[in-house]
């Protein structure tokens, strides 16, 4: 990566459906190069406060003030992973991880080479050449999971990433993860609280009616954490402690 | 020797349309192009037919061909809504145009028409030449039922849909129904009070006339030669026709073809100037045009000095 | 970084559509109107906007009559041709091993000239409006039928199989999953079934009668009135393109959940 | 409980599949025999097929002539339809304010009825293939670029986003995400355009012509072969017929990932 | 419930793609009223597995026996949800929930009040009258799980139901499933062995190539289990262990 990714912090963000408020004038920031993991209930808008950071249409009243750190414009540094895996049916699984180059127009064998050993990065090289439709919930996943990576982007915005996939292959999935996002400014949202403590340099718990954003600590060795790390089960039984917080708390 | 020698004449070219589908009515200049009569005047004849006898006049009018077969009654509205057309020539010279009613229906005056239905094809001036007809038999247009069964004139008699078509030709439904098996009766138009008129005419374009002044009267001059060919040898002329196209070589077309052979223009270029004043005179009493057009406009004789 | 903030569609927004539709007559018009100019277009072969705008208005009462007639015969049409259409198309997707032989039968009823069909028509119908509405019906009837069926054969899997093990036969199946589910095909069909409408009507009336807008047009034609031929034809544009619009406005209306969505695909 | 087994389609399937459209043309027949018995149809009006047949074999050198031309035309009408009408959809889809102004002046190249442009079309094309193709080009545009744009305009929002973040410019989404996700629908529109070519073709011919099925089959109506007419109509559906299921073939082909899939909604 | 729910036993079965024999005679039975996870690595063959033992079809040669204890047909008497929610679009949330009952035709006023029931227990009463298209993930889940409990059915079939959802909605989720699904022959399958020790009475691994069905132990106490008890921590190691091994030993 030539330049250091940037930071962004985003301010007054409000979002409401319907005339309920989801959040209002909400505000974080994300440092530049730090990995943060974003909880919270079930339809908190989670998933909508992602696509407002990445710029994505909503269909109702939203307004989000997003500040980054270089003042460049985000526009080809950011890489969006949707709750939905989003393959398309027309290009096979290879095609699909290197899917932003084919339609940027500029694949070419190198593009290739990196698609097929990320493939293999997330344990699918045999199912190179096969139709998505072939796939199964957790390797569908796992193609959206290494598109993302492919476009090896400085922002890098997941949602759920890793929920279709079983506990052994999750856990390989964060060490991929972390090793190829080091550096990157992530913004995860998850359910799983071991997962954000294993990868999150800072957790970001969105709740309340309208929601706010509580941060809640996370342990201080290394990441990926070990699951048997003392501090990490501390702050685990802190942070579900907190998730069981009512709403109208 | 000079290649000059050998090289072909230059031939004059015209473009002619017809105002449908090749059939007898045509023989005179299918005929002249199958003997090489155009050639022998120095003119490369292109015959083309259209499916909609509008088409052509405009097409003259526009300039995009030389000259056009329409009829008579056409003409005038023609000339009416200022097409720049006018008649050089004529290759029917009789109406062709009937009413024609199945023979076993008993109608024996058009005075028997009253609460019948009468099909007719779109012609323009069916329904003035109609109510012509109906009130010299004391009858007016309301006292019929006009429907328009476009493609199908002989279809809609035989099958009794209609009780009588109006704007058949004489020469061709009356044999079409005979093949059929049911027998025609025709009232011919002239006899009904309706003004006689040229059926076929040749229309070029007026304001462009005097460029082709020549070669249309070395066009008609071969048509002329060509009919009188045909009269005088009415079987070769029917192998000449059929050789033209041989899916013209049909039972209908042979049985048309005696009963067309009297009605060509044995003069093709001749005018009947009162004719076309009486036609006029006419159509204007109908309302059926704006104003009366001088002869001068609607014809002329190429041969007039 | 700029501010992001949508707005709903406010209610300049049917006003500005209106506009826009405005703006394709005008569109129409000019380019109309620069043929005849550019290409030197012969009056009684194409007559100016001015001549035909006076023909309408000249003839308002004439065109009323011979239009009130058509748009009969392409209300009655429509209607039968959709029926008839969904109609085939639920049973060739009920009876799949049947398509490869009753599609050509029906691609037979596309194929074949009118005006093949039309004395044998005349012959059973005469030449009321009977005829005019079934020649609508038969153009309107493909797309219709052949868009559907295509829709109907769609259907994503899951919903089939969902359908399956919640115990639905085969006919509620039919009706209540892969009907839904075709809806936005049918559609597209069913617009371009609206807008086939008029020509058919046309067509019919070119077959036989005494009355309506195809009636008109050819009698024009044969009499040179060109500027009254084309009088009615702006009448028949102008039903296409309203019944093109008024469908299309039906069926966003039948489709609500079409509206409101950031639907996501696979 | 029993034991559930599926098994490929063998070799067996496409004979199968020939079997069936051999059944169409029987029962084609046989309706049509059965039409003219019970109904007592004159045969000046519906020739049986026996008559017919004959004069297939009769007149097989006429009829090929003119259906080589007819066949020429068809093609070049589809090639010229679907192009203009795919880059019709592409551009509606990409100014998509244009559509209530673009629109309207599409349809009406649908909603009038090809024998007014007749006489234009031979002022500047004169009478030779080029008219005849521009016709059917015109028959075949409307389908191919109405649920060409109906596909166009309903990508799924997801990939659009997904393309928006993967930096995708509006060119490429349109014809990398939009296009490619719009097959599906494109596909009924190739399916209908391929069944209205022929019939585009003869009515081209029908305006003016010397040659070809439609020339032929007026002028023999002319003379009341009905028969010969009958015969061209005959080679006619067979066009139509026989483009439907290549093009249908050729979309299948076209769609590899739509044929081994258990694919699933929403 | 009128009759007891069947037990269901499966043998033979065996699954082929590609030439690749997924599994291969394969045999399990499932006992009337049990609940029985299956887990396995992504791409096991787990969602085929019950896709079989639901009748639907499948795209490559698969052949199951399946012997019902009862030996009545299971057409009517089976609930399937599927790893996608499959809501349909053209449904409001409510009617989607009673989608059986509109489908067959046979929706009255006490199905609606049962499904406006079950949608206020998964925690969307609110959201009745709208579409799915306004819904997050994990709410579309939950009208999914909602649709399939208000089927009623004796044999339940789950595809990962509650991987979208936030840990303590999916903690208040297995609360109503274990209710409702009382007395009901479950098969559920999962990749939280936390999720499965709190549900199962019987938990089977799917594992090895081709895969065999191995059972692991549960905790003995009444479902759903407190996730801080000993037992179900104990065997939760276990549990791990077993899906940690490689797929190939
Ligand atoms: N149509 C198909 N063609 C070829 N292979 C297929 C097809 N459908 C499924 N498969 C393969 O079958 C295997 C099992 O799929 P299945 O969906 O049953 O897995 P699963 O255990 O449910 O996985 P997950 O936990 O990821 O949902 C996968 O490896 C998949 O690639
Ligand atoms: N188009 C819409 N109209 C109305 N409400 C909507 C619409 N889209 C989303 N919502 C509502 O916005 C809320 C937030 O949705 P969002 O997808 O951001 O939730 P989330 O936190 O990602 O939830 P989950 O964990 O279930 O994915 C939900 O309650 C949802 O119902
Ligand atoms: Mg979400
Ligand atoms: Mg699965």
């Amino acid at each position: 990566m030539p330049s250091p990714p940037p930071g962004l912090e985003i301010r007054d963000a409000s979002l409401t459906f319907d005339q309920r408020p989801l959040f209002h004038r909400l505000t974080a920031s994300f440092e530049s190069g730090s990995w943060t993991c974003l909880l919270g209930r079930s339809g908190s808008g989670k998933s909508s406060l992602l696509r407002m950071i990445a710029g994505l249409s909503l269909p109702d009243n939203h307004r989000l003030t997003l500040t980054v750190s270089d003042a460049r414009p985000l526009r080809g540094r950011l890489a969006w992973m949707a709750q939905r895996d989003l393959l398309v049916p027309w290009q096979r699984v290879l095609d699909n991880v290197m899917l932003g180059a084919r339609w940027r127009g500029q694949a070419n064998a190198k593009d290739r080479q990196r698609a097929l050993t990320l493939l293999d990065q997330v344990g699918l090289a045999d199912k190179a050449g096969q139709w998505p439709s072939t796939l199964s919930g957790g390797q569908r996943q796992r193609v959206a999971l290494a598109r993302t990576l492919f476009e090896d982007a400085s922002i890098v915005l997941m949602d759920e990433p890793f929920s279709a996939v079983d506990a052994i292959t999750r856990l390989e999935l964060h060490e991929l993860a972390c090793q190829l996002l080091v550096g990157r400014t992530v913004i995860m949202v998850t359910h799983d609280p071991q997962e954000a403590l294993r990868l999150a340099d800072r957790i970001l718990v969105l709740q309340g009616e309208p929601a706010y954003l509580i941060t809640q600590p996370t342990p201080t060795c290394r990441r990926p954490r070990p699951l048997a790390d003392i501090e990490l089960q501390q702050c685990q039984a802190e942070l579900i402690a907190r998730l069981r917080e009512p709403a109208h708390a | 020797e000079s290649d000059d020698d050998l090289a072909p004449p230059r031939l004059i070219p015209i473009s002619v349309m017809l105002d449908w589908y090749v059939n007898p009515v045509h023989a005179p200049l299918i005929v002249a192009k199958q003997r090489g009569l155009f050639e022998q005047r120095g003119l490369d004849v292109d015959i083309q037919s259209p499916a909609d006898p509008s088409v052509p006049p405009k097409l003259v009018a526009a300039g995009r061909i030389d000259l056009a077969l329409s009829y008579q009654p056409q003409l005038h509205l023609q000339v009416d809504q200022g097409l720049p057309v006018t008649r050089i020539g004529t290759l029917v010279a009789t109406p062709l145009n009937a009413l024609v009613v199945r023979a076993d229906s008993g109608i024996e005056s058009l005075s028997q028409l009253a609460g019948k239905k009468v099909g007719y094809s779109v012609g323009g001036v069916e329904e003035t030449l109609l109510s012509t007809m109906l009130a010299h038999n004391g009858l007016n247009l309301d006292d019929v039922e006009m429907v328009n069964v476009n493609f199908s004139l002989t279809p809609a008699l035989i099958s009794e849909q209609v009780d009588a078509v109006t704007g058949a030709f004489r020469n061709f439904e009356l044999a079409q129904m005979k093949l059929e098996g049911v027998e025609g009766k025709a009232f011919y138009i002239e006899e009904e009070g309706v003004p006689t008129y040229d059926e076929l005419i040749f229309v070029a374009n007026r304001d462009t006339l005097d460029a082709h002044r020549d070669a249309y009267r070395r066009f008609l001059d071969a048509v002329g030669e060509a009919t009188a060919w045909i009269i005088n040898h009415p079987d070769e002329a029917w192998q000449r026709f059929t050789a033209y196209d041989p899916s013209l070589d049909t039972p209908l077309n042979e049985a048309a073809w005696d009963a067309t052979l009297p009605r060509f223009a044995l003069r093709p270029s001749a005018l009947d100037a009162g004719r076309y004043r009486d036609f006029e005179a006419f159509l204007l009493e109908q309302g059926q045009i704006s104003a009366q057009s001088p002869v001068s406009r609607l014809a002329v004789d190429l041969d007039a000095p | 970084m700029p501010e992001r903030a949508s707005s709903a569609p406010g209610p300049n927004a049917s006003l500005a559509r209106v506009g826009r539709g405005l703006l394709a007559a005008v569109v129409l018009i000019a380019l109309w109107q620069l043929t005849i100019t550019l290409a030197d277009v012969p009056r009684y072969i194409l007559p100016s906007p001015l001549a035909v705008a006076r023909a309408l208005v000249d003839q308002h009462q004439l065109l009323a009559y011979h239009a009130s007639i058509t748009a009969i015969e392409i209300v009655g049409g429509l209607i039968g041709g959709v029926l008839l259409g969904l109609a085939t198309a639920l049973a060739l997707a009920r009876f799949r091993p049947l398509r490869r032989t009753l599609l050509p039968v029906l691609l037979v009823s596309q194929a074949i000239p009118l005006f093949a069909l039309a004395p044998i028509l005349m012959l059973w119908l005469g030449y009321g409006l009977l005829p005019k509405i079934l020649m609508a019906m038969v153009i309107i009837y493909f797309p219709v039928a052949s868009t559907g069926y295509d829709g109907l054969r769609q259907t994503p899997q899951g919903w089939l199989d969902l359908a399956d093990t919640l115990g639905v036969n085969r006919r509620q199946r039919l009706l209540k999953v892969q009907l839904p589910a075709a809806l936005p095909a049918l559609a597209s069909g069913l617009r371009m079934a609206a807008s086939a409408a008029p020509i058919g009507a046309v067509i019919g009336e070119w077959v036989g009668a005494s009355r309506g807008l195809g009636f008109l047009m050819l009698n024009a034609n044969a009499r040179l009135q060109i500027d009254l031929m084309f009088a009615a034809l702006v009448v028949l544009v102008g039903f296409a393109v309203l019944l093109y619009f008024g469908v299309d406005t039906a069926l966003r209306r039948a489709m609500p959940w079409q509206r409101d969505a950031v639907e996501t695909p696979d």
